[in-house]
């Protein structure tokens, strides 16, 4: 509503918010001030140095980690909202009354913890798994495939699997919300299914996908555990090296940078997204 | 009764272990796990000290703790056992400032490479890490770098002395075998339990590991076997420290526990159930020979030949350098 | 402009060609909702039909099976004698002005009307010239770069007409889509309709609740009834002839005097009502000891000197002219007055032509 | 009913009572769209105003604002003399029929007209019962248990116009409450809304397109234009002498003859115009030598045997008449013919009565 | 859109839901009938036996830790909630050019991995952390506050800042499609604020709070990190319980049927909360 009533509500959520912001942010800037300290055995000396940074910027390990990480988190989010836009419109258009049960069996594999999921995979991709076994009796394979458990693959399968029902959960609340009116509308001008998708559902549900997107991108590039478990000897992560410089080596300062440098690369990317968003079709287009 | 709370290993706290003491203490014990070593130090140095009466550090990490001062020196008055402690680990150095001991060694162990006997040919040294691709994508290293570069320093025979202090050139050369290392590896492993069960479903069949999975899959009918590798065998020994800031009667409670821990009671229960070593005497005699040679015990002078751990001064030098090989 | 003659009609049969549309027997029902039970009609190639009913009877539910939004319950609709619902809504020759509008809220004013141009093989550079025009048909180009959200509810459902009419389809389905245009706007649409569907040769199908732009439009109405078909044909037909009383009151808001068939002469029926006895020409289908009812439409009972004798019950102004609510033998009457009547309460004379009024098959209430 | 006197009205000044609401310069910009353009205007209490203009001329805005839904530009707003823009929305004794009716889509549709009912301290037990019965006021208690989408357009609005009426406000909004019914369904709701405002002394201010309905309602009727208003008072007034041609055209669909005033006579004008020279009578603001229009309504024209001569260029049949288009000296005229026509390029005579024809002011073209 | 096409979006849609179903379900089955087996050293027998179900309903702490962790979750549920209506309200509705920005905000936190996360906290709450210095300089307490840390209000407060993000971002989206006219039509009919949330903004938006829900409640049960290294002593899970038995204890046929008892009373909660809706005025409102 907007007018006096409105003027109300945002005197009510003001403080909330504000209380919130800062919240969130308290801990970034304690980070962001670790950043410019320097550590020296387990002491840590607060003269303010970009040492930190230089670091990172000249080390290629960090560097590919920060970038792989990335590259992961995209790389889900793009499967995720392949598998999950259909499984969405499904849930919204398609199922009437078990609307929570569907969503709620979608998430129940999340509940029982991430470790007992590992295990889960494992039993279902290792050597002597499940599949492995299934294809050496069907005679597909001689020897059990290694590359199934312990690689990239297994890590993106299962990372996939884990946070496909946050990209659902996005898109579902996007789809309830989008009048069949509208398709009916592009459907009645003559778009074909596939433009009806990229012209009115993908626009209108865009607020879905964001979400989604977030959710999936920042609990896949925050995941250290199921690429260490399942990723093999090049299951480090960004991240995992970070805990490392927090927990073993107590390098906060420099963990502190990489976190920083993480979050600012974020931040112009969603910079960048956002306006290529206001420039092109997803959001308005124009002839 | 007076309440304390320990940090501990969770298998060093069980209830059995621990019951003669409850029976003859009014002490009630609130019990806190801790993963890793570095997790525990982390914990403290966060502003957790003041809420924990006991803890359980390395040896090799006391350092960390005394540097950050956050512990007491042990009143050696209120521990009688400690007198009981094996000559190796009332001589050594670490644990200890200006003659004060604020770490005093617990029990103690080693870590040797673990391997499925019914897999492999011969038992295994370091080299099998590095040499050879008969066991190439079978095999786990832990995911620490102290230990992962101590093992290339003694698989490339950089002598103990030097282990602790690499120089430049000596880290490259770790770091050049590392990376070989790496692309013979399944995995590296993070905590024991997931050791185990790479064991046990086959996956990995030779592994720089600890113990428990040694015993644990052998009650369980699996054929393994335990080597400790020609180049040096890794040792650990784990103290006990009070933190800084316990006083009055949780410092007497606690240390009656300390004093405890270190006796005969716990100690068989320990050398039977872990099985571990404890770092006292006490129970010594107590054990049958099957059981002293378990824990290393029946001939002590092989203490003497392990490659104890130590902190490294260029410590994030070598995780840095650790976490290169594993992102390469 | 429709031509004033009233020769009789056969609706639906006789016809030389194929129609362009034909529904046979269509039912729609949502769950326990009959909404559609049955109609039979067919829309000629470059023809103007206008759908009229009640609130509720069904418009838009047989729009939308033409459309491709409902499924059929049964019955079959036919598009130049093939059938229509094998045919995805996508690929049917038919656009559709929205009773809810349906605009695009991400896009713009012109974005929306340009949306479907790309589907008629329109080169891109044609695409906003083009749209551009059907805007200024509808006066709306001044707001091209606007959003829907940002418009009145009038200037919203100009942009819906635009988004339909530009793709000049073959068949134009349009649901109410002046009803929230002022008179003069409503007029000038009108004519842009008609103008259009003429120029092109396309085919019109225009659900309204304004029986003077049904009037002003169609080449055929279509008066429907609590989802069936209660007549169809040409307008002045239906206005002059209404079969039933229900259709007489709900095109003309004529008063109907319940009466008695007495006597049947050639195309003349005699009938006896509370008012008198009158002889109705014109043939509808009544035979002597029918019940029947007499249809008096406002325009055709004047105040007169002479005449029934009734008395003034309520006047309503109309700006042109006054509505005369009179009550004579009991029945409530309606007559026009240029000037302004008597008060209520005055007793006044009314008079009627007979050759102007019409007779009616009897039957139960009016409303749906 | 509204008695047809014509004695003068002083609008706004003079009032004995002091106004129900009162808006004085009220202006409501979105960004830079000006919606409305400083508007005055007092709504007494007890009275029925219709609200007028083409589409997008501020109706909505101007209800939104006294309704509590958006901000007030600049201006004022009092209700009995308090200004009104403290008052939160939830506590002005206002309800509004929304022009996009803004039915609770998860409630039913007995629920929906429940809704403000708990905060009239209407007993609960007389909550059902009542809201039944608003629905029984527009036919709509067959329907009390389905949802909103469930039903057809017409049947929401009735739903949303029940919803607002049950609360039995001192001030109730309508925009275009009736805009989506068939004539019988409208014609017996303006009935029930007039009687409901008359029964309760409420003030209603509707907005509507449908000058038939303006008419039939109102005790006064404001013409708005792009945000400002261009003439209010009361119905027949306003008809029978509007002051601008705009109005003129806008109310009666009047042909507007561009002339000069070449003479005035007390209360009477000369004008001569392309169709020669004629006295109008009445007191418009015009002086012998201003540019004026003639303005002639097709009720006010009709075909003769004698009078000015022309030709029919188009017919439009409207059931109860024709409308007869013709060309008189390059002036296009509107005539009514009770009978058909003769066919377009027939010449024809026209006459008309220059005492009910009309002399305003002229001006510019009349779109919004 | 109904009708024809529809239905041809059904067909589509259908495989990679029953995909996905059988995905979901694929661990879940493994685990249920690991459940019925024993463990019997290495080699696990197959005789099924509801010994291990017998056990938890016997045992006081799988009891216990299975109550607290749905107590906790329904807590973190309730608190986010409360916190994220106004939040979610101001972004959705106040904002207009920043949204995405203030989500992504809203997730960085997130995405610098849970140990940081922790770390970041225990700076916080630490005895000698920022409150404690504050409150102490502050003069308003001399000892400094050792319950802050290492205890269930720590793991409380952690949990809430983890999993606030999602709450949000459900009700976010809920509020993005929930028109003003609703809660303009409400504030017609003389609707209070309180009434107006309650009549009609909470139904409409209780999509989102369902999603974000079951999302927070799902995330919380399974986090056994927050409690472990913020909630000291007592900071056992029933999930790092189950990872015991799984990683340590090897005792699979236990840890899967703890896995079943909490799916199933997490079915059961929300069968009932269905029902309940289903009855209450959450959704509909009778007169
Ligand atoms: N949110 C908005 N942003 C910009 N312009 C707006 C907005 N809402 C309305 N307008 C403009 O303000 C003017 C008045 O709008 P309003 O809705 O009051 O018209 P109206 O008289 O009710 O028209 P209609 O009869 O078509 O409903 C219109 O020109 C419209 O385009
Ligand atoms: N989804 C639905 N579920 C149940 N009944 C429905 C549904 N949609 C429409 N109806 C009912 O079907 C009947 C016909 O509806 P339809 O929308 O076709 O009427 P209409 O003639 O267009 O009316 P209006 O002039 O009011 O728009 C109505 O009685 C309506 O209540
Ligand atoms: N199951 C846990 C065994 C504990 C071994 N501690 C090793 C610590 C090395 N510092
Ligand atoms: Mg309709
Ligand atoms: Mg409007």
């Amino acid at each position: 509503m907007r007018g006096l009533p409105g003027q109300i509500g945002t005197w009510l959520a003001m403080p909330v918010v504000a209380a919130l912001v800062a919240l969130c942010l308290a801990p970034l800037l304690i980070l962001l001030a670790y950043s410019f300290f320097q550590v020296d055995f387990v002491a840590i000396s607060r003269d303010p140095t970009f040492a930190n940074y230089v670091k990172i910027a000249g080390s290629e390990t960090y560097r590919g980690l920060i970038a792989r990480a990335f590259g992961s988190a995209l790389l889900v989010v793009a499967i995720t909202a392949v598998i999950g836009y259909p499984v969405a419109w499904f849930i919204a258009k398609r199922v009437t009354g078990a609307k929570s049960t569907l969503l709620t069996l979608l998430l129940v594999p999340l509940y029982s913890g991430d470790l007992v999921r590992i295990f889960a995979w494992r039993v279902l991709l290792g050597a002597e798994g499940a599949i492995n076994r299934t294809l050496m009796w069907l005679g597909l394979t001689t020897e059990p495939l290694a590359g199934l458990l312990f690689s990239p693959l297994a890590t993106h399968i299962a990372l996939t699997y884990n946070y496909l029902p946050f990209m659902v959960i996005g898109l579902w609340l996007a789809f309830e919300s989008l009048d069949d009116a509208w398709l009916e509308a592009a459907a009645d001008l003559g778009a074909p299914a596939a433009d009806r998708f990229r012209r009115v559902t993908l626009p209108l549900t865009s607020p879905g996908l964001i979400a989604g997107g977030l959710m999936v991108f920042v609990m896949v590039a925050g995941d250290y555990l199921t690429p260490q478990l399942l990723g093999g000897a090049s299951g480090i992560t960004i991240i995992s090296a970070v805990n490392d410089l927090f927990g073993t080596a107590f390098d906060w300062p420099l963990g502190s940078a990489i976190a920083w440098t993480m979050l600012a690369i974020l931040m112009l990317c969603f910079g960048a997204g956002a306006l290529a968003i206001r420039r092109t079709a997803l959001v308005s287009e124009g002839v | 009764a007076t309440d304390i709370l320990w940090m501990t290993w969770e298998n060093l706290a069980k209830d059995d272990y621990l019951a003669p003491f409850f029976a003859a203490n009014d002490v009630a014990l609130t019990k806190t796990f801790i993963g890793t070593d570095d997790e525990q130090f982390a914990k403290l140095r966060a502003g957790g000290a003041s809420s924990v009466d006991l803890i359980t550090p390395g040896l090799d990490k006391v350092e960390f703790y005394t540097a950050s001062d956050l512990l007491q020196p042990i009143d050696f008055d209120k521990v009688p056992n400690a007198a009981l402690l094996y000559d190796t680990f009332k001589k050594t150095p670490l644990g200890k400032v200006d003659g004060e001991t604020y770490g005093i060694p617990f029990y103690w162990g080693i870590n040797p490479i673990v391997y499925r006997a019914d897999l492999m040919d011969e038992e295994p040294d370091w080299s099998v890490f590095f040499e050879g691709d008969k066991y190439n994508g079978k095999l786990a290293m832990r995911d620490y770098a102290l230990e992962g570069i101590m093992i290339a320093a003694m698989y490339l025979g950089i002598p103990e002395s030097e282990m602790f202090d690499l120089d430049d050139a000596q880290l490259a050369e770790v770091k050049k075998v590392l990376m070989i290392q790496k692309s013979k590896l399944r995995t590296y492993w993070n905590s024991i339990g997931d050791l185990t069960n790479l064991f046990a479903t086959g996956e990995v069949v030779c592994a720089f590991s600890w113990v428990p999975p040694y015993y644990d899959l052998r009650a369980k009918g699996i054929d393994m076997g335990m080597a400790k590798p020609k180049e040096g065998v890794i040792g650990w020994c784990d103290t006990i420290a009070v933190p800084k800031g316990v006083e009055g009667e949780r410092l007497d409670a606690t240390f009656k526990l300390v004093d405890y821990l270190l006796g005969p009671d716990y100690g068989k229960m320990l050398a039977v159930g872990g099985p571990y070593a404890q770092s006292t005497s006490a129970a010594r005699d107590m054990l049958s020979a099957e059981e002293q040679e378990k824990i290393f015990i029946s001939d002590l002078s092989i203490m003497d030949s392990f490659v104890w751990k130590k902190n490294p001064p260029r410590y994030n030098e070598w995780v840095a350098l650790w976490n290169e090989v594993k992102a390469s | 402009m429709t031509t004033p003659d009233l020769r009789a009609e056969t609706d639906g049969s006789g016809r030389a060609q194929r129609p362009l549309l034909e529904a046979k027997g269509l039912y729609k029902s949502y769950g326990e909702v009959d909404a559609v039970s049955g109609v039979d009609f067919a829309l000629d190639g470059n023809s103007y039909v206008t759908l009229l009913g009640p609130s509720g009877c069904g418009k838009t539910s047989i729009l939308r099976m033409i459309g491709g939004f409902e499924e059929i319950t049964s019955g079959a609709l036919t598009l130049d004698g093939a059938r229509l619902d094998e045919i995805p809504a996508a690929r049917r020759p038919i656009n559709t002005v929205f009773q809810s509008y349906a605009l695009f809220p991400h896009l713009s004013v012109l974005d929306n009307v340009a949306f479907g141009l790309s589907y008629r093989g329109i080169p891109r550079s044609r695409i906003r010239p083009t749209a551009l025009e059907a805007l200024k048909t509808v006066r709306m180009e001044a707001m091209a770069d606007r959003r829907p959200r940002q418009l009145s509810g009038g200037q919203q459902q100009r942009v819906a007409l635009a988004r339909a009419i530009v793709n000049e389809p073959r068949l134009l389905l349009l649901d109410e889509p002046l009803s929230a245009l002022d008179r003069r706007m409503r007029k000038d649409m009108q004519i842009e309709l008609k103008d259009l569907q003429r120029r092109l040769g396309m085919t019109f199908l225009h659900v309204t609740h304004d029986q003077e732009e049904a009037f002003a439009l169609s080449d055929r109405i279509i008066v429907m009834r609590n989802g069936r078909i209660e007549q169809q044909g040409r307008p002045d037909h239906i206005y002059a002839r209404p079969n039933t009383a229900y259709v007489a009151d709900f095109i003309g808001g004529a008063v109907c005097v319940p009466g008695e068939v007495v006597d049947r002469q050639a195309v003349d029926v005699i009938l006896d009502t509370a008012l008198g006895r009158f002889q109705i020409p014109g043939a509808p289908p009544l035979t002597a000891g029918m019940a029947a009812v007499l249809c008096l439409r406002p325009e055709n009972l004047s105040l007169a000197s002479d005449g029934l004798p009734a008395r003034v019950t309520h006047c309503v102004y109309r700006g042109s002219d006054w509505i005369v609510e009179c009550e004579s033998a009991g029945q409530l009457l309606q007559a026009t007055a240029l000037d302004t009547p008597p008060p209520p309460g005055s007793d006044v004379k009314l008079s009627f032509d007979p050759a102007r009024a019409w007779a009616a098959a009897a039957e139960q209430g009016v409303s749906a």
